[in-house]
């Protein structure tokens, strides 16, 4: 079925289809209306799940924490602020292996107070061991959460499904909505092995010493650096699983095919213009434009952020003369981190592109095409003067 | 390539005696029990129990007479305290043999 | 409380849920309560706990000390991980279980009570122990809302706290929740009979407050965690009383204590190393204050 | 950039149903056929009465361009006190449209090069039964008459199903009286 509704609602009636059992969230701006519409579904008797009010999204993160430990497929939703306050209990999260999936409505960080959309905030979460899914339009959106639902669930470890404040999360457009039981289908209940049961009691999250130790069987349990070498681990896995899922929802729902990078024009590309989101769309008019130009150009929209796909990212640039990674978020003092990303992948390819970083829409700048389409030509044609200075799009004084 | 099992290593604890190892070894003083002070010990009657309710680890058995868990008990000495017949002394570890340890 | 209810030593029962071997002090007032309000809730029971004396007392991986389920949180969540337990408990078709929050002072109220009001405030289906031992022990022995005007602490090293002890079950009384009572570690039976009627009065929030004696933290000998427990109780100090619908009533030793003369709370300020600093104007101070509550009581 | 996106923009008040209006007509286009539909209300913080806007654009294929409208084809205006407020003509196209809802005959107004269009919405919407003041559905038989880009049952059926709950037969003949009685101006 098509509707037309925002992104919000998009990531909200994705929630409804998975047969989430328990939500928590705390109101923050873009996202709350995903949380508002949630709210709905769960008072109307469309999704028969717990919805928690919560005091913050500190006491969110909490809930979700503990209903999953308990065996319930759990959901929250936040942006910019709000995820920051959740910060320990994000890394908490990770390092229990829970697979909650998380929506967050991207937005810019205080201070100074923004609303409006850049990629700041769940970038500076990169390294938390979350799952980071990056999505461009509203069906990425919704096909995202019921996705992300089971990749958390076969790899135990948090999605977050990231979406641009605003630009995605209140605007409306098309988008095709699965039937509940295609859905079924798809994502089976979650049953997890061990969960909070007095049949079985177990204590979770223990203090773990620095060493290795016996377990009351005799068995050696691990320390803390061999649970945390296991979420890498598992993390580097989740590449693969992210494949293998995305598979099998093409199979059941006829859409996906393009795991980890999204490209457009990119066949024959000299040039590519490499980006996360919904930016990664507005791009393709512009390279329409230079394509009507002569410029051989393409544009490539990375949907995977972490685990960081850095194979599937090599093989699709390694090849080509340049990429122009144009990222909303900076890593302050450094450069952005996509762009540090993009590099370290592609340091071990024979030849290597030249890799520009341009900087734009922080705070909810409005990206002009115009403004893009030059950052992109001053990038092609001024190669060995822009160096790894991260360049500023759109800045008005 | 998927991996095909994705290891849950967490830290998940199953109960069992003994995390802190055998704390009777951080005992300085000894709870003795004098059975022929002990009032459910000197009336055969379930009674008193005093030494098995306060007792913080649990080490003190609810019977007649009670009994003190040695490998376990830390010597805090509150069960010698809160007896009301005074039919538990606190005696320096030091003076049992290993044996008797 | 209605006396034919009471427990006494014979009739509690000798399950234990708590295992021996762990890691909690010598003398811990911890100890008791811990064992003791894990008989009054059963087996049929969830822990959430934060850090605090309790996570290490619980055991460190994989070996664990309590024979419940427990999810440890992080230290301000606990109400909150409580909370999400419950939902996941009724989400799964298991909500005859007893979800239960247990944390220390500082962990309650101080650092946790955003996310203790928030529950509250929902009315959540939990039972919330919070073991006061009136400063943060587990990290060694640092000041808290909780810990007492002219206590020496690490962090109130020269001059001792400055400041009041904050009414933590006055707070969370102030919610209008079902059932908010205090006990003692040093009245085991008190406290048994309290957790068990908190454990029947399923469906809102329930909150009890236990006055927690710790040696090292105050500074007695371990064989005096009871008297001093105790000794708090008869100067007036520390009083165990029950808030039930809204509804005031002293209970057990602090009951009886109505109308009857109270032991100096100079007496009890001579049992531990951490009043040492005390002036005879802080001590009178505080007497004034007790004098002035239990006025209120009987009035 | 792109040549075939039509690009419509709301003018109304917080609170007055542009937004409302707006998904209206993007739900019947796209039933319509147009493949490319976005809707995008004014990104921040709206606040009931202050003028707001919101941004429609339309397209055979789909519209990968999230950006808020700055050359409009065409301005729609739930009130025409907003044009003492706003300039709802800014970057409006060469012989670009205008729909108004205004009691004001159509020769009170001067748009220069631009095309006119007015209704009384207001007045249809209240002899249709609704409440005084809700002009959101009226508006689009205006817009319908002006442009002719969805098509009349599309748009009944699509405004029916917006208020299933609330007068759906009401607000769709608000739309209908203020089609027929739509006047149209030359540029």
């Amino acid at each position: 079925m098509h509707v037309i509704e925002s992104g919000n609602v998009a990531a909200a009636t994705g929630v409804k289809l998975a047969r989430t059992q328990v939500i928590a969230a705390y109101p923050i701006t873009p996202q709350t209306p995903l949380t508002e519409k949630l709210s709905e579904f769960v008072e109307g008797g469309e999704l028969p799940a717990e919805y928690i009010p919560v005091e913050s999204e500190h006491s969110a993160m909490a809930v979700c924490i503990a209903s999953s430990t308990a065996g319930a497929r759990s959901f929250t939703a936040t942006s910019a602020n709000g995820l920051l306050y959740m910060n320990e209990q994000l890394h908490w999260a990770a390092g229990s292996r829970l697979p909650i999936v998380m929506c967050v409505a991207n937005r810019g960080v205080g201070a100074p107070w923004t609303v409006w959309n850049d990629h700041q905030d769940t970038i500076s979460q990169r390294d938390l061991g979350w799952i980071q899914l990056y999505c461009a339009d509203h069906q990425q959106i919704h096909d995202t959460v019921i996705k992300a639902f089971k990749l958390a669930e076969t790899v135990s470890i948090p999605v977050m499904v990231c979406y641009d404040g605003y630009l995605l999360s209140h605007t409306y457009m098309p988008f095709e909505q699965p039937d509940q039981e295609q859905v079924d289908a798809f994502l089976p209940p979650f049953a997890p092995e061990h969960f909070l049961n007095p049949e079985a009691p177990r204590n979770f999250n223990t203090v773990t010493l620095p060493d290795v130790r016996p377990d009351i069987h005799g068995n050696t349990a691990p320390g803390y650096m061999e649970i945390r070498k296991a979420l890498h681990s598992d993390l580097r896995g989740a590449i693969g699983e992210i494949e293998k899922i995305d598979g099998e929802f093409g199979e059941i729902f006829g859409r996906g095919g393009e795991p980890f990078v999204e490209p457009y024009r990119c066949d024959d590309a000299d040039y590519v213009a490499f980006c996360m989101g919904s930016l990664s769309y507005q791009i393709r008019d512009v390279v329409d434009a230079m394509r009507e130009e002569g410029t051989k150009i393409g544009v490539m929209g990375l949907k995977v952020y972490r685990p960081f796909p850095d194979v599937a990212v090599r093989d699709a640039l390694a090849k080509c003369k340049g990429v122009i990674v144009l990222e909303k978020a900076l890593s302050y003092g450094n450069q952005g981190a996509l762009f540090a990303d993009v590099k370290s992948a592609l340091f071990s390819a024979e030849t290597r592109p030249f890799v520009h970083n341009y900087i734009v829409g922080l705070g909810g700048r409005e990206i002009k095409t115009e403004h893009l389409y030059d950052a992109l030509t001053e990038s092609i044609n001024n190669e060995a003067a822009i160096g790894d200075e991260p360049q500023w799009v759109g800045l008005k004084m | 390539m998927s991996k095909e099992e994705f290891c849950n290593m967490i830290s998940i604890s199953e109960p069992g005696p003994g995390d802190g190892g055998n704390t009777g070894s951080w005992r300085v003083l000894r709870p003795v029990l004098d059975t022929t002070k002990c009032i459910p010990a000197k009336t055969g009657k379930p009674s008193c129990f005093n030494c098995w309710l306060y007792c913080p680890d649990g080490v003190v058995t609810k019977t007649i007479p009670p009994t003190i868990d040695y490998t376990y008990c830390k010597g805090c000495g509150i069960c010698a305290e809160e007896c009301p017949s005074g039919a538990i002394t606190m005696v320096d570890e030091a003076s049992f043999t290993k044996e008797e340890k | 409380m209605d006396n034919a209810k009471k427990t006494t030593i014979l009739n509690l029962t000798d399950d234990e849920l708590v295992n021996p071997g762990n890691r909690a002090c010598s003398g811990c007032g911890l100890g008791i309560v811990y064992r003791t309000a894990l008989k009054a809730l059963g087996k049929d029971t969830v822990l959430a706990v934060p850090p605090s004396c309790l996570t290490v007392l619980q055991g460190l991986y994989p070996v664990a000390a309590t024979k419940l389920p427990c999810v440890n949180v992080t230290f301000a969540s606990t109400a909150a991980a409580a909370t999400g337990v419950r939902a996941a408990m009724r989400a799964t078709g298991r909500d005859h279980l007893n979800v239960v929050a247990f944390a220390g002072d500082g962990g309650t109220g101080d650092i946790g009570i955003q996310a203790l009001s928030g529950a509250c405030e929902r009315g959540e289906d939990i039972i919330y122990i919070c073991y006061d031992n009136e400063a943060y022990m587990n990290t060694g022995v640092q000041r808290s809302g909780t810990t007492p005007k002219g206590v020496m602490t690490t962090t109130t090293p020269i001059k001792g706290k400055l400041q009041h002890k904050k009414d933590v079950p006055s707070i969370i009384a102030a919610h209008g929740i079902d059932y908010v009572a205090t006990a003692s570690a040093a009245y085991p039976l008190d406290l048994y009979d309290k957790v068990k009627k908190a454990a029947a009065m399923k469906g809102g929030t329930r909150y009890i407050h236990v006055h927690t004696p710790c040696p090292p933290g105050w500074g007695f000998d371990t064989r005096y965690t009871i008297k001093v427990g105790k000794m708090s109780v008869a100067t007036g100090l520390f009083d165990l009383y029950e808030i039930e619908k809204g509804k005031f009533s002293l209970t057990g030793e602090s009951a009886k204590r109505l109308g009857k003369e109270r032991t100096p709370i100079a007496e009890y300020f001579k049992t531990q190393r951490r009043f040492k600093g005390l002036t005879q104007e802080i001590i009178d101070e505080m007497q004034a204050i007790i004098d002035d509550k239990w006025a209120a009581y009987t009035a | 950039m792109r040549q075939d996106i039509i690009e419509i923009r709301w003018h109304g008040r917080g609170g007055q149903g542009a937004i409302t209006a707006a998904k209206i007509v993007a739900n019947a286009a796209f039933k319509a056929g147009y493949k490319g539909v976005v809707m995008a209300p004014t990104f921040g913080t709206e606040r009931r009465g202050a003028p707001v806007f919101t941004s429609l654009k339309i397209s055979r294929e789909k519209i990968y361009d999230l950006s808020p409208i700055a050359t409009p084809d065409m301005v729609v205006v739930l009130d025409h006190t907003l044009l003492e407020e706003v300039d709802v003509t800014s970057g409006l196209k060469e012989g670009g449209e205008i729909i108004l809802n205004t009691p004001k005959p159509i020769d009170a107004y001067d748009f220069g090069n631009h095309k006119l269009a007015v209704a009384d919405v207001t007045a249809c919407a209240t002899e249709a039964g609704l409440a005084p003041g809700i002009v959101n559905t009226g508006i689009i038989g205006a817009f319908e008459k002006a442009t002719g880009l969805v098509g009349r049952e599309l748009l009944g059926e699509a405004i029916r199903k917006e208020f299933a709950a609330m007068k759906p037969e009401e607000n769709a003949q608000a739309a209908s009286l203020s089609f027929d009685r739509t006047v149209i101006g030359g540029a």
